[in-house]
């Protein structure tokens, strides 16, 4: 995995609903796509992604190859404390890449 | 009936258009880029119809160099490419 | 250097323009059936109360923006704890499952997804209660005009 | 003449045609076709039914024609707008009725158009050739009146001139931004070849400017052919962010040219804004196109999928492979005349094979293209296997040069074949 893009507001007010979006660059190989000589390319692709609020899991996804490569997901959080926000994004491999974000909430 | 009657005696009135059989598939295209005489890209004008085919099968054989009729000319047969050129050939009489 | 890939892509990936004009055929194709059929575990669904939006005419399959929302206050007691996406002719029927809670605050995904032809493109919602409920679309997936892939 | 009446002027044809020895002739045989807008697409298809021998009226409301194919050097500077620009008076001369009008209905049932002025005409085919509108609700923010600042310029005329005022008045240093949507939409390459010569025109100009390019997609027409050249010849004055990248536009603020994207925001001196695009509205009002905002056809005939003796050609129609382009709608044009005269004589057409070719220029002097040959396949066209395809990505600059002077010369040949 490499960099991932994230859009988490800086600032919300208690009891506001944030839109979150985040993208992971990865190619979500989907096991089905031959070479140029007919060989299938082994599938990988990340199938799960976890977001954290101030330590609890809020929302996740399981992914299935159907995920366009680059998976852009975007949801939405209701923003209840001022705290980290933590992105995870698990492969085929079970590599799992982390990244976080801090929200302040008034 | 009544409509082939018109339309021929229409082709009296505009030319000799409306009398020609329909254009092979393709043909219509190559005026598109092949037009009057004096253009960077040549005039098919007045060519006879063995110059073209020869023309357009050495472009699909790779055997003339070309920058796009190399590209053209592999989607069709080389009897697709005969009737083009015998269908441009008839067009000097036309207009 | 240009012998498109895409043009086998394309042979299998056109079509289906005609169906477009019939009304929503009823019947899913029997992988997605089962799929869902897995996902719900057999209970009934209601066909309503789910939207979801894809932009009709697709030249490419790659990367199909896709949205979802599910008629829900999102409540401690009332919200949507599942929202799974299925397709009819992908080779695998699975999309994605979006695992949802009341902090979620709104029941409202937006991703990207991949679509190998023009076809019927569906959403299941598991409401906290238990229940189900479904939204569907069709879409068209041409093919993208003048592009070179090698 | 009254439009009104067309079985007067009909009535009269027939006459002529009496004296010249038809007797047989009535004057209902004698079918109408309208054709609808007067762009590449429908003034070529006016002037093959006419010269095939049909009585044809093209409804046009505009005195000229404003060409979009080498608008983009208008916009880079090199080019005037008067260059672009085309009257009808050949077409006119010719014998071809057109009316300036604006379209203002169609009733498929009764084969009627209804003009601005409430004028009514009937046709026994009809040919829309509409090209596209802006679909001003599909971005946040844009709408015409925000165009008026953000310009699109993706009809050619007032827009294109606006656009380039726009990069001229802009100081040296300034910010420029350009938001490409997802397809369909008109043109494949031509926001790639407008980025090409605005970063020239930077490069050359105003060497402190940059422009950023934000697409909706990851990937587009001639990509490897442009990037690579992007890479060599515009390292410092263009930068590409595809949706890999966050490159989506969301929503624009057209007060102070603020484009924001799915995850940043840029706040430009001049932004060219390229919304989302549907078929002309004409083709809506017709009922020939369909939920998805274009039109699908039968690519044996062009004809309407959703009303029939409706035919659609050009950036209007659901063509599947073959892009929307004016070479495209050229060629589609040309086979829709020959097709719709052999449907009125009671023919059936054989299977067509049509091509296209599409050169852009990636400076002023640096042409590369695409080309495809087609044929009917699953309701639309397909690409025929094995033809077709871009300029070689490694060619030495006197190949690049060649094809800026075969685009040159090819938009010469295609506009006196369109109005010439």
């Amino acid at each position: 995995m490499a960099r991932a893009l994230i859009n988490v507001p800086a600032k919300a007010k208690r009891g506001d609903i944030i839109e979150i979006k985040t993208l992971m660059s990865h190619p979500m190989e989907t096991g089905f796509r031959p070479t140029q000589e007919g060989k299938i390319i082994p599938r990988d692709i990340i199938n799960r992604f976890v977001c954290t609020y101030d330590g609890v899991a809020v929302f996740s996804v399981d992914l299935f190859p159907a995920m366009s490569a680059n998976p852009f997901i975007s949801f939405t959080l209701r923003a209840t404390n001022s705290g980290v926000i933590t992105f995870s994004w698990t492969d085929d491999k079970g590599e799992t890449q982390v990244q976080t974000a801090s929200i302040e909430v008034e | 009936m009544r409509i082939v009657l018109l339309v021929t005696t229409l082709a009296l009135i505009s030319g000799p258009v409306a009398a020609q059989s329909p254009a092979p598939p393709g043909a219509l295209t190559c005026s598109g880029c092949h037009g009057a005489a004096g253009s960077e890209l040549p005039s098919l004008r007045g060519k006879d119809a063995a110059t073209i085919t020869q023309a357009l099968l050495a472009f699909r054989s790779g055997a003339r160099e070309a920058t796009l009729m190399n590209r053209i000319t592999k989607g069709f047969s080389e009897d697709e490419l005969a009737a083009i050129a015998v269908w441009i050939e008839a067009q000097k009489d036309v207009k | 250097m240009s012998t498109p890939t895409r043009r086998t892509v394309l042979t299998l990936g056109t079509g289906a323009i005609a169906l477009l004009l019939s009304p929503a055929a009823r019947a899913t194709t029997a992988s997605m059936a089962e799929a869902i059929r897995a996902f719900t575990n057999g209970k009934a669904i209601a066909a309503s109360g789910v939207s979801l939006d894809i932009p009709l005419l697709l030249e490419s399959g790659n990367s199909v923006p896709a949205v979802v929302k599910v008629d829900s206050p999102m409540s401690e007691d009332n919200f949507v704890r599942k929202i799974a996406l299925f397709n009819e002719k992908n080779p695998l029927p699975n999309v994605a499952i979006f695992h949802l809670t009341p902090q979620s605050g709104r029941a409202w995904v937006s991703t990207r997804i991949r679509l190998s032809d023009s076809q019927k493109v569906m959403a299941v919602a598991e409401m906290s209660d238990g229940s189900f409920r479904s939204g569907s679309i069709e879409v068209i997936v041409t093919l993208p005009a003048c592009v070179e892939q090698n | 003449m009254s439009l009104t009446d067309r079985r007067q002027i009909l009535g009269g044809l027939a006459a002529t045609a009496t004296v010249l020895g038809a007797p047989y002739v009535s004057a209902q045989a004698q079918p109408h076709v309208i054709v609808i807008g007067g762009g590449f697409g429908g003034a070529t298809c006016a002037r093959f039914l006419h010269r095939a021998g049909i009585k044809v009226t093209l409804i046009e409301e505009n005195a000229t024609y404003t060409s979009c194919p080498f608008s983009n050097l208008v916009i880079h500077g090199s080019r005037e707008i008067s260059a672009q620009q085309f009257s009808y008076d050949a077409l006119k001369s010719e014998g071809i009725t057109i009316v300036a009008q604006r379209a203002q209905s169609v009733d498929g049932d009764a084969r009627r158009v209804t003009l601005n002025d409430g004028t009514t005409l009937t046709y026994d085919r009809l040919i829309l050739s509409p090209g596209i509108d802006m679909r001003f609700d599909a971005l946040p923010g844009y709408d015409a009146a925000s165009a008026e600042l953000m310009p699109h310029a993706w009809k050619a005329g007032a827009q294109t001139v606006l656009l380039r005022r726009q990069l001229e008045a802009m100081e040296d240093g300034g910010l420029v931004v350009m938001s490409v949507p997802a397809n369909p939409y008109r043109c494949p390459p031509g926001p790639y070849e407008r980025a090409s010569l605005i970063a020239h025109y930077l490069k050359t100009k105003k060497p402190k400017s940059k422009l950023i390019v934000l697409d909706a997609k990851d990937q587009f027409s001639k990509q490897k052919l442009f990037q690579e050249a992007w890479a060599n010849l515009y390292p410092d004055h263009l930068e590409y962010v595809p949706l890999a990248a966050g490159g989506k536009t969301t929503e624009v603020i057209a007060s102070d040219k603020t484009v924001v994207t799915e995850f940043s925001r840029y706040t430009a001196a001049v932004a060219n804004i390229i919304p989302p695009q549907q078929a002309g509205k004409i083709a809506q009002l017709a009922g020939a196109a369909d939920r998805t905002g274009w039109c699908p056809i039968d690519p044996m005939t062009f004809e309407s999928k959703l009303r029939p003796n409706m035919h659609v050609i050009g950036d209007a129609a659901i063509m599947g492979a073959m892009p929307k382009s004016a070479f495209a709608a050229n060629a589609q044009a040309k086979l829709c005349a020959q097709t719709v005269a052999q449907l009125l004589r009671g023919e059936t057409p054989a299977e067509p094979k049509l091509v296209n070719t599409c050169y852009s220029l990636v400076a002023p002097d640096y042409g590369i293209s695409v080309a495809g040959v087609y044929r009917p396949g699953n309701g639309v066209f397909v690409d025929i296997e094995g033809a077709g395809g871009t300029s070689p990505l490694t060619a030495p600059q006197d190949v690049r040069t060649r094809e800026a002077a075969y685009s040159n010369a090819w938009f010469g040949i295609i506009t006196a074949e369109v109005f010439g």
